[in-house]
């Protein structure tokens, strides 16, 4: 029962995260959402018994796709900067 | 898994959701950088302790893994969050 | 609801949602984020799928394992091509065909 | 593992790996570098392929397992008759593009980027694409190829290109995200994503999760494709990129996608195909050809014609999907006939179409369908190797095109499906049309004034070789359909 | 492959050959051009000769290629085939001999004679096809190597003119091949056999048999110009001289013309078709086509628009020969295949000439060139008088079998249509002798392109080509019951037909 209950409380997560980097209105705030649901993929890939696929996830799901991310958003930031100046 | 270790994941992951809740809801961006440093730990935690319940090591490396990526991000969103974040905050008030 | 399927009725519901934010959101590093949340999402469905006997099962893990390595190649392109197209437009939007009008020449 | 394989060399790992190679050894030599290796890797290529399809021929379908592990963990590698059509027909245009493009980039240094190694990469991942056996190492070639096609487009660098090539990577990931997503669901069904072992299982039992997954590879793989309605990126990233490009694009990575579909549609999924799905697949081909032909009509460009040009074309060959389904074995056959030949020669056409236009655009040095005066006396291989393309495109003899159009038409005819006749000689009668729009312009005088420099003759040539390629299978199209027979 | 195999594909390579060579020599080659030309067309003569004499001889010529199983490209020199053979292999050298003449100085001649050889390379094509595909297969090479040759000028109303004639021809086509795949559908390889093929089939396939029918009629009906298919034509003739003597003589609307004769008799056969009620409606189409044509002839005033209408009227002579069931009908239908080949390319070419040596264009403007012109202008009268059905020419024997044809078939609305149009003939043809003979010249012409030189009218390679047709204008009329006349070889093909 509460092993369902862990889960369930996993996939809300992984939703809700996803959900908020899709929608949020600040682009920043949806980056660091979807690292945050890299996190949440990687333990759901634990509680898949697939630790490969979680280790994988962290670094580069997270990590590479997350440090990526951020170096485009922080690109447009001094871009938007720019046009404001 | 053992039922104390199961609600003890539990309990973490709630408190990874109350993070998620702080990130969207928009307080102050110290908040945010708290919350996205509280991600690594209870995460971290939260993997050592699947590690111990499932009798997985490997699970131990993901959780270094984390923590490293924790201290990445916290790092990366400091120089380029911080400003910007504050920049945006006044802009649009 | 057993378990089994929760996983990859999630990766469906993220799937779905990840085709709905690369379809309908203009910003292209959100569409970028659309396009890995859609990947994951499959790879939810494709390894829950995978191990709904209970055992692990390597080849499903393995394929995801690929298709990781892959969409972050993509990933990296779009990044890429992104940026390339914030420097030349200065937005990091789609160009609507024939409203930049200054074409760079009129070579093939 | 048939008999065979043991005694003969095998081709098949090295059709993937010469590319690789040489394609790698060309990245290092940094960009603008690699055309002398891209020649010689292709004459490779080119007599491997001749070899594997003389294989075929002797004795029949060939399979490999690489690293000799097999299914399930491992890859399988596989080439029937269609397979080797397509490996042959690839290796051929390219090579010949391979000279155009060596010219094209000497002329016009500044699209050339990393050009020799995306185009390694391309023709590895499309060969592959072709020997694959299980349908998730058709989904990693085809992300690969989407991906290496979109660095090729993007590689002039300006606004149009960049934005091009962003739109069809979109698009493609899209694609194959779905195709991905059919994949899971199949092998979360049947537990396997080997073609021969799915064909089985599939005629057994099908519960409702594969149709959705067959549902969603097939969107995929006509987003890929760029069937109408989902055509949408094809012209701009066709028009936008440099011509030897285009030409890759236009006559083979298209068809890449569309043999997908008929290869799943004829082996592991007809038990599931229905008519309505064949029609509808119709219908939209027949969307798709008055659609882009009148786009075509309406094009002041040259690129942007020929590129709508084959939206129309693509829909051509969607209306082989009516007369393959349900329908007697005689005229599926006829029907499939029809369409691999319509393939092929469109694929000749189409290269020596774009490559045509690329020289009568550096020539010129301007796109505009209405400075093309006095082309036709100045260019005149040029203009008469478009001709022969355009020929081919509307299905007249003694081009190879009008033999798939009778195939086509005979086996509509032989199934009792009258209105696709129509559609098909409709579709000839358009694509002449617009084809004749740009002769017509060709032949009129020169403007005054206008520029114009002499093209290198490699040009001109390699693009008129492509399309005498196209119009002599008119009369030599039996050994193409004795290979395709091998199955 | 034996030499009565190789036969065939000699006279279309004789042909070919020279034609893609033509293709890729620079435009100052004119004497290597010239030779290969006059090399190719009297090569194709010499072979059509020594193929003539085999046919006599009992040899068979056959050539075939399975492009795909039951699908050949087949070849065969049949009494017919050498019929039209012999026309346009003998039309082509004199058509070349006047374009050397005629497109002196004028640019992209390697052009112009490529396509042009491959014209005749398509209408020898289709003259030899031993089957319908073989047929649709140079019928469409025919379509795509004239349109180059129409729009040769490369103006604007020369190009509008091609176009109509792709638009109309390509659709033309486009019916045909329906046609022909479905009767290969029903019927698998359809050769071309005396007496037809397709009676085989059985009662139950008479309605797909007649929709089939109006399918290739229509198909082939848009190159023979049968009215309300007929528009490309008058638009076609702004094409140079020696083009629109080809087209409308040999080429194009011959090739609808012979399509036609084809399909009628070695398809269908003339008694199924008669059988399946299919004749009537196509002699009245030939019919009406006759007057129609005729009468719009009157009413032009430019001299090569008015020979056009007076092709749209003398082509259908042919298929209401054809249509009309009976030996003697048929004689006079195919018999006339020939003659109007030779009445009409001497009109064409003496137009040219008018037109190059005085600038002489429309009718109105030939006043006395008779005298200024005797030559030329004896030669336009002969054929002119030809294409009336005087006595003595070949007009008049192909008009004499047509209408005892329809005495014989008693099909008396006919025979008032063929008097109908000898009147209308001339109506249309006399005045335009009368004003070159009768009239006194203008005190200057339009436009001296050629200067007369010692005597001559006109530069010679211009005059003997006309001069040669209007000969054997004569000559098939005088001499019509000779073994070597077309007459003889029609009856004999005409025999054949009729007992399979």
């Amino acid at each position: 029962m509460s092993v369902l209950a862990l889960d369930l409380l996993l996939v809300t997560a992984l939703l809700w995260s996803g959900l908020q980097s899709l929608v949020s209105r600040n682009l920043f705030r949806s980056i660091v959402l979807f690292i945050v649901f890299g996190l949440f993929m990687a333990l759901a890939w634990v509680r898949l018994d697939a630790p490969d696929l979680a280790l994988t996830e962290t670094i580069i799901g997270a990590g590479i796709t997350g440090a990526l991310l951020l170096n485009g958003v922080g690109q447009w930031h001094a871009k938007q900067r720019n046009k404001l100046k | 898994m053992s039922e104390l270790a199961l609600i003890l994941a539990i309990f973490l992951l709630a408190n990874l959701l109350v993070a998620l809740l702080r990130v969207t809801r928009r307080p102050t961006p110290a908040d945010r950088m708290l919350a996205a440093l509280l991600f690594g730990t209870t995460g971290v935690a939260l993997l050592l302790l699947l590690a111990y319940a499932e009798d997985a090591p490997v699970l131990v490396d993901i959780a270094l893994t984390l923590a490293l990526l924790g201290a990445v991000i916290g790092v990366a969103f400091v120089q380029r969050g911080w400003n910007q974040e504050r920049e945006e905050e006044n802009g649009r008030s | 609801m057993s378990t089994a399927l929760l996983f990859p009725l999630t990766g469906a519901a993220l799937f779905v949602m990840g085709v709905a934010g690369l379809l309908l959101q203009p910003h292209l590093l959100r569409k970028i984020i659309a396009f890995n949340i859609m990947g994951s999402g499959i790879f939810l469905i494709l390894v829950g799928l995978g191990q709904r006997g209970g055992s692990p099962d390597p080849v499903s893990q393995a394929m995801v394992l690929t298709g990781i390595v892959v969409s972050v190649a993509a990933t990296g392109l779009a990044l890429a091509l992104a940026r390339r197209l914030l420097d030349l437009t200065g937005k990091m939007q789609l160009p609507v065909p024939g409203e930049d009008a200054a074409r760079d020449g009129p070579d093939a | 593992m048939l008999p065979g394989t043991d005694r003969m060399p095998d081709v098949i790992p090295w059709l993937i790996l010469v590319p690789l190679v040489w394609a790698s050894l060309a990245f290092l030599r940094g960009p603008g570098r690699g055309g002398r290796l891209a020649l010689a890797g292709l004459a490779v290529q080119t007599g491997l392929a001749v070899k594997l399809a003389m294989q075929i021929s002797i004795s029949g379908v060939q399979s490999h397992a690489v690293g000799g592990w097999g299914a399930p963990l491992g890859i399988d590698l596989y080439a029937d008759g269609l397979s080797a059509i397509l490996l042959l027909l690839t290796q051929v245009v390219v090579l010949l593009l391979v000279v155009y493009a060596r010219a094209y980039f000497i002329a016009h240094p500044e699209g050339v980027s990393y050009f020799w190694p995306l185009t390694g990469y391309l023709l590895a991942a499309m060969n592959a694409l072709f020997l694959s056996a299980d349908i998730f190492n058709i989904y990693v070639t085809l992300e690969l190829l989407g991906l290496t096609a979109v660095g090729l487009v993007a590689a002039r660098g300006g606004t149009e290109s960049v934005g091009a090539a962003m739109r069809y990577l979109l698009a493609g990931l899209m694609g194959s995200g779905l195709f991905l997503l059919g994949v899971a669901l199949v092998y979360g069904t049947y537990g396997t994503v080997s073609i021969a072992v799915l064909a089985p299982l599939i005629e057994a039992e099908a519960p409702s999760a594969v149709f959705v997954a067959v549902g969603a590879m097939l969107v995929g793989l006509l987003l890929k494709t760029a069937l109408f309605p989902f055509h949408f990126w094809l012209p701009p990233a066709h028009g936008e990129a440099p011509a030897p490009v285009s030409a890759l694009l236009s006559a083979l990575v298209v068809k890449a996608s569309f043999y997908l579909i008929l290869r799943l549609w004829l082996q592991p999924f007809a038990p599931l195909v229905t008519t309505a799905a064949a029609q509808l697949l119709g219908l939209l081909g027949m969307a798709a050809i008055l659609w882009g032909s009148a786009m075509a009509l309406s094009q002041t460009r040259l690129k942007m014609l020929i590129a709508y040009s084959t939206v129309a074309q693509i829909g051509y060959l969607f209306l082989l999907f009516p007369l393959v389904t349900v329908t007697s074995q005689e005229a599926a056959e006829s029907a499939l006939q029809g369409g691999v030949m319509q393939v092929v020669t469109h694929a000749l056409a189409k290269a020596a179409m774009f490559a045509a236009a690329g020289t009568v655009i550096l020539s010129l040095g301007r796109d505009d369908i209405g400075g093309l005066g006095g082309v036709a006396s100045r260019l005149p291989v040029s203009i008469f190797a478009f001709a022969l393309g355009g020929i081919t495109l509307a299905g007249l003899p003694p081009s190879g095109g009008f033999i798939a159009k009778w195939l086509l038409i005979d086996g509509a005819l032989n199934s009792g499906q009258w209105g696709w006749v129509v559609v098909m000689i409709s579709g000839g009668l358009l694509s002449a049309a617009y084809v004749c729009r740009v002769l017509r312009r060709a032949f009129l005088p020169m403007e005054a004034g206008a520029r114009f420099n002499s093209p290198a003759r490699a040009l001109e040539w390699s693009a008129f070789t492509l399309a005498l390629m196209s119009l002599l299978l008119g009369v030599r199209s039996a050994e193409v359909l004795i290979l395709l027979g091998i199955r | 492959m034996n030499l009565n195999e190789a036969l065939p594909l000699l006279v279309l390579g004789s042909s070919l050959v020279p034609g893609l060579i033509i293709f890729f020599l620079a435009e100052t080659r004119f004497r290597l051009r010239t030779a290969l030309n006059l090399a190719g067309a009297i090569i194709k003569l010499l072979l059509i000769g020594y193929m003539i004499w085999g046919v006599m001889d009992n040899q068979s010529y056959h050539f075939r290629h399975t492009v795909l199983p039951g699908l050949d490209l087949a070849l065969k020199a049949d009494a017919l085939a050498i019929l039209f053979v012999s026309l346009s292999g003998a039309l082509w050298l004199l058509t070349t001999l006047y374009a050397i003449g005629y497109l002196e100085d004028s640019p992209h001649r390697s052009r112009f004679f490529g396509f042009f050889s491959l014209c005749v390379t398509a209408t020898v094509g289709i003259a030899m096809a031993a089957n319908l595909f073989t047929f649709f297969f140079f019928y469409e090479l025919l379509t795509l190597s004239t349109y180059p040759l129409i729009v040769h000028r490369g103006t604007d109303v020369a190009i509008r003119g091609g176009n109509t004639y792709l638009a109309y021809t390509l659709t033309g086509s486009a019916v045909l091949l329906t046609g022909v795949v479905w009767l290969y559908d029903l019927l698998g390889q359809v050769d071309f056999t005396y007496g037809g093929t397709v009676a085989s089939l059985g009662s139950e396939y008479d309605g797909q048999l007649k929709i089939i029918f109006v399918l290739l009629i229509a198909g082939l009906g848009v190159k023979a110009a049968i009215v309300p298919l007929h528009g490309w034509l008058p638009q076609a003739m702004v094409a140079p001289a020696p083009v629109s003597a080809l087209l409308h003589a040999v080429a194009v609307v011959k090739a609808g013309a012979f399509g036609i004769v084809r399909v009628v008799y070695e398809v269908y056969g003339a008694e199924f078709s008669e059988s399946l009620g299919v004749l009537p409606p196509l002699a009245v189409a030939a019919a009406v086509t006759i007057v129609w044509g005729s009468l719009r002839a009157i009413w032009q005033d430019n001299l090569k628009r008015r020979l056009a209408y007076s092709t749209i009227s003398q082509i259908s002579y042919i298929i209401l020969g054809t249509a009309m069931l009976g030996l003697i009908s048929t004689v006079g239908g195919v018999v006339h295949l020939v003659h109007q080949g030779i009445m009409k390319i001497t009109l064409f070419f003496c137009a040219g000439n008018y037109a190059e040596t005085l600038g002489v264009h429309k009718i109105s403007g030939m006043n006395g060139a008779g005298r200024r012109m005797p030559l030329t202008s004896a030669a336009f009268s002969i054929a002119a008088l030809g294409m009336m059905g005087a006595p003595l020419t070949a007009g008049y024997v192909s008009k004499s079998y047509l209408s005892e044809g329809a005495q014989q078939a008693n099909i008396i609305w006919a025979e008032w249509v063929l008097t109908a149009s000898g009147v209308l003939n001339a109506i249309y043809f006399l005045p335009i002798l009368y004003r070159l003979w009768f009239k006194s010249q203008p005190p200057a012409w339009p436009r001296k392109h050629i200067q007369a030189r010692g005597g001559k009218e006109t530069a010679w390679l211009l005059l003997i080509p006309p001069l040669v047709t209007a000969a054997a204008t004569l000559a098939a009329g005088i001499f019509s019951e000779s073994n070597w006349s077309p007459l003889f070889w029609v009856k004999i093909i005409a025999v054949r037909e009729y007992s399979p």
